[in-house]
């Protein structure tokens, strides 16, 4: 455990951001996490099926970064996007009832965890298949470069990612059309089981999309606002026309892979390792630093974490309470259009 | 209506489609090359600029993905390959991103992207620039497929694939390229789906994909003068299959042929013929006879190549064997 | 002979095959997770050591060819995707690199591979983590494709797979796993290209695959006790098929169901019916009844999963179906 | 038409290779020559029919990587490979042969120009699928590794190839686990009618690959010993097991993509261009210096010359005598073993 992989606690600067966004990013964690610990609960108690791959401990780049979008901005994600689609401003009971497989579900019933959209808010899918979005995020951009709108792309990643041929092919389009399109790279220091220099010989993913033609920095994935700085910097860039960045957040998921473990009974990363991170937690610190500004009270943080848990809570009651799909609606949206799959 | 090429035809639906709505751009690997796309995108960077007439990296899954991206924000891309062949490293994205899209988010977003992959084949260009691997794709489901065979239906499909609110694969052939016919000058659909009877005929049913229609035209009038009358059938569109039109063919002649230029095993020909053997059931005189590629690669050598690929001699062939004894 | 399971089955093959030949060795995703491969590579990398048990960076093209390249030096690698979905990305390689590669070359370099595609669906993984497109590799000429649905072939025809000089695709399915029987403890072959009647019947044939084998053998029970007598075929070795073997029981049955778990356009099912048709014309009483996946992708929900995947009770409508009047 | 996509002439340094191995340079390069341009001929009178993408004026990368190599080591090749073949030692009638589909040719009439192959020293293939062999050769390379032979894998490709994602794939894994293998990438400035700029924002392949763990060198592709010196280092790095290179040598192709012609005629290159690089061949130049410092006279290249041309024509009169492929044998060599296939 060095301090490459795991640094001090996040240290906050903040410059012109008034309060009610900061009351925004810090809503917006505590919204994410709330979501996360409560399904992780529910798929302990075997009520939720879809295999979830939880946020919990990378909030601050959701939130970051979305902070940064406007609302018709495409935002696309992968297997890990509770977070991205929370934070972009999806609906949180369809989300849930996505979650339970049912037909009020944003996907109805069809997509699971995984696959969350909501066109509403500019979120046009997430794909479980490793890097599958990147190119399809570099399209949205490029409709919106033909069109001349402004309308900006961000595509959340993990640092498996760039080991797909495609990131690279993605990466290469954008910056050669000058795509308004942004890579948010999650490096949470693992792909699955494993650590990244079992997958990489150097730790340099910024430098390789720095040499395809992309902006490129690395931020603390846990400091909410200077992933939003970084953020706010790289949408600018793409809506004036200066082209594709890349964005390494370094950050920790503290859940295992997949599902509501941690991963350090399966030997696959170490108790002092998750400790550390759990110590940096993003929402903990970003709280105690508005508190120690004077832009919230302890209070309001509470009440905060209390108006959170009641809208997640809802989402549930939602979730549960809403129909399963109708099997007799099995090859339903198929086609668009057409006899029976008309919709 | 004027007398234009298959080429020509593709190129003309491009243009017309570009000119007449500003979703649709067009995107692949050499729009501007000599060599990749015959004449059918020639002129279209002049006219409509390269913003529009978009030439790419060598990147085929980027580059597809970029034009399902597109496709999902509203747009009408047209992706092409210059061959099919290369199709396959985009097949991540044809299949998981494209064709179950629309599916796996509940209807809520479709992808009217139309993906089209060219076949190149011929003068000993060998296994990996030779391939028609049609089966694949009408094997997923949420794609559908066009194979014109004609310059009129070249252009037809195009537009109604670009029109069509799902992925469409466009399957043009390159053998095709200097086939003539009247095609109208005005912007014009051929519906998707619908089949054609090329030649009507009452003793057996060709169903023939691609070049092989007008292969089967040639057989049909060589066997006209040996009396047997031959209904050639091109469906057109391989998915969604007109199945009716052939089966309902078939119903009268008792014999069906299904010429494919695919591999064959889990081939087209093979979809074709268990649809109608169990849909005309007991009503065929003789089994279906298959005219496909052989359940080989391609070869490069010309004295190779000729055994290889079908023409109006195998499916001449095939129909005789009916009439055998 | 000990009681296995499937999973042990195909990890006893795994590490016979690495301890008696030092041309094996195992790549691919996973092989060090606890969730990518189930149980099938427990203990490997203890045993042989991380340089012939190798866990790779997610590149499933670059990772597949490059077990295609150790073969072409005389290695005999197994490389794994711990889901067929993610085998789309190495398509490519599959085809254009490896089924090609020894026609190509007029026979003068071989590619001994065995690319192993593990079916893992269910439970509400969706579209993206469920797929079995068996079709579209048997469609490849130059491609051996084999789908054991049990134990015992699980490791005869891992086996005989490796020790095959072609490259095979080798797809075994997570929802078998757990399946038991007695398995030898020592190291042998299921010969490729060679079905099993898995139970004999008179009244119809039952062609299942992969998991829909254990399936039809519980509606054969059923169906027993309403005095029909139901013959059940695993063809086991998709291609090359054991065409026979199929055709003998169904010159006796005179009905046939095919049970595939894949789509069914230009699918097995309808390869099986093709050549069953032609091969046995006019001898069938019913028209062939189909047991497949709906053309749809894969859905989430449990609801709609259920309904999705055949069970035995599909088979059991099938074969019903025969006798409705 | 700048300093940088067209140098000065090659200037040549030598440093301990003895007389032979020059000489070897150049005889190679000059058979490489005489062999395209005599296919150039053929396809005009269409006398060859496959599609044959020419290597005049790169012949120096060829000979130069092949001269570090082992009989043994591997190497594969592109849709351009003609003189990989014959710089490795590919047998030059069964080449010709195979330019006329003929049953004697090395892939047996099955391949043509672009499918060329001769396991007995080391060439398991060529692929015309852009990037398609790079893994292969990775494979090689593992195979080897795994073995400790010490054998080396050489893999040939353009500039075009990085674009695909799977040479990002390859690199990455021969870094990651050190194999013996070498990508040499012959920046001919073009991929098909696309120069460089157009599908990248930067011209710098190598920094790429330097990134992903290659160690990586650019060297002037005209210039055969400098070719020669880096495969050199590559080769012993690659055998002692240090782990992968990169080189990119910079060189041009005077004949068009595919076929005899230029492709100014096209408008797709200048002529200024052309005439440029022509005036670098890095045979007419090696020769003059091997000539002014006394290694070769002048009547020495000349007979060397017309040694190579004797074995030309050597070649092509062995390929036009011989059998086509008997269309009997058409599904010969799909499957090794077994009844009809067996081989
Ligand atoms: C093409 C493909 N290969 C493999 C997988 C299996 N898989 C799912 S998530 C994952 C790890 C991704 O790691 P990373 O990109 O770091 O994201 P994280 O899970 O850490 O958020 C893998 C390998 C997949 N979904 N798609
Ligand atoms: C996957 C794939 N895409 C496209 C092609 C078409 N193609 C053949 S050669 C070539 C150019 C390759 O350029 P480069 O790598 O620079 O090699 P060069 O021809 O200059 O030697 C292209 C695009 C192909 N063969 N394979
Ligand atoms: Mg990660
Ligand atoms: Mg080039």
């Amino acid at each position: 455990m060095n301090n490459c992989l795991c640094p001090p606690p996040p240290e906050f600067r903040i410059n012109r951001i008034d309060d009610s966004k900061l009351k925004w990013l810090l809503l917006t964690m505590m919204r994410i996490r709330e979501f996360e610990e409560r399904v992780a609960e529910l798929v302990i108690e075997k009520k939720i099926i879809t295999p979830c791959h939880l946020y919990t401990g990378q909030e601050a780049v959701a939130s970051g970064v979305c902070h940064a979008l406007r609302k018709d901005d495409y935002l696309f994600g992968t297997h890990r996007s509770h977070g991205h689609y929370i934070a972009k401003g999806g609906d949180l009971k369809a989300a849930m009832a996505e979650m339970f497989g049912r037909a009020t579900g944003c996907s109805k019933g069809r997509g699971g965890s995984m696959h969350l959209v909501a066109p509403e808010v500019g979120i046009l899918g997430t794909s479980s298949i490793v890097a599958g979005s990147l190119p399809i995020a570099v399209g949205t951009a490029l409709a919106e470069s033909i069109r001349g709108t402004g309308r900006v792309t961000a595509v959340f990643h993990g640092d498996g990612v760039p080991e797909e041929g495609i990131w690279h092919e993605s990466a290469n389009l954008a910056a050669l059309k000058r795509l308004p399109v942004i890579f948010i790279c999650e490096n949470n220091l693992y792909c699955t089981h494993m650590a990244l220099d079992k997958r990489r010989v150097h730790d340099n993913l910024h430098r390789v999309a720095k040499e395809h033609g992309l902006e490129s920095v690395v931020v603390d994935g846990n400091n909410v606002p200077d992933v939003y700085y970084a953020a706010r910097d790289a949408v600018n860039r793409a809506r004036e026309g200066y082209g594709p960045s890349f964005i390494e957040c370094r950050t920790y998921r503290w859940r295992g892979h997949v599902g509501p473990n941690y991963d350090v009974d399966l030997g696959l990363r170490n108790q002092d390792e998750l400790d550390a991170w759990v110590a940096r937690c993003p929402i903990k610190h970003f709280a105690g630093f508005l508190v120690s500004i004077g832009i919230l009270s302890k209070n309001d943080v509470e009440e905060m974490q209390r108006g959170v848990s009641f809208e997640i809570e809802e989402a549930v009651s939602f979730a549960v309470s809403s129909p399963f799909p109708d099997p007799a609606d099995l090859t339903r949206y198929v086609f668009k259009g057409g006899a029976s799959n008309d919709d | 209506m004027t007398i234009k090429s298959y080429a020509k035809a593709v190129n003309e639906a491009h243009e017309q489609l570009l000119a007449s709505d500003e979703r649709v751009f067009v995107i692949g690997q050499g729009v501007e090359s000599p060599w990749c796309v015959g004449t059918t995108t020639l002129g279209l960077v002049a006219r409509f600029g390269s913003e529009r007439v978009i030439d790419t990296p060598i990147s085929e899954a980027g580059v597809t993905g970029a034009a399902i991206g597109a496709a999902m924000a509203g747009m009408r891309p047209i992706v092409f390959h210059p061959r099919m062949d290369f199709m396959y490293l985009a097949m991540d994205q044809i299949i998981n991103h494209c064709a179950h899209w629309y599916y796996m988010f509940g209807g809520r977003v479709n992808v009217p992207v139309t993906i089209r992959g060219i076949i190149n084949r011929g003068n000993e260009q060998a296994a990996q620039h030779s391939q028609s691997p049609f089966a694949m794709y009408v094997h997923v489901p949420g794609l559908k497929v066009v194979c014109p065979a004609s310059p009129y239906d070249a252009k037809g499909l195009l537009v109604a694939a670009v029109r069509d609110d799902n992925p469409v694969l466009y399957i043009d052939d390159r053998w095709l390229y200097t086939l003539e016919e009247e095609v109208p000058d005005e912007i014009y659909e051929v519906p998707l789906g619908k089949g054609r009877v090329c030649r009507e005929g009452s003793d057996v049913t060709v169903v023939a994909v691609s070049y092989l229609v007008r292969e089967a035209m040639k057989a049909a009038d060589i066997l006209a003068s040996e009396r047997i009358s031959v209904e050639v059938i091109d469906p057109r569109t391989l998915k969604p299959l007109d199945i009716d039109l052939i089966v309902n063919s078939v119903k009268k002649t008792g014999r069906l042929v299904v010429a494919d230029p695919d591999w064959p095993c889990c081939g087209f020909s093979e979809h074709v013929a268990a649809a109608v053997y169990s849909r005309t059931f007991n009503i065929l005189k003789n089994p279906v006879q298959f005219v496909t590629l052989p359940d080989a690669p391609v070869p490069a050598g010309t004295s190779l190549e000729k055994a290889y690929f079908p023409d109006k001699s195998d499916i001449f062939q095939a129909v005789k064997h009916f009439f055998a004894e």
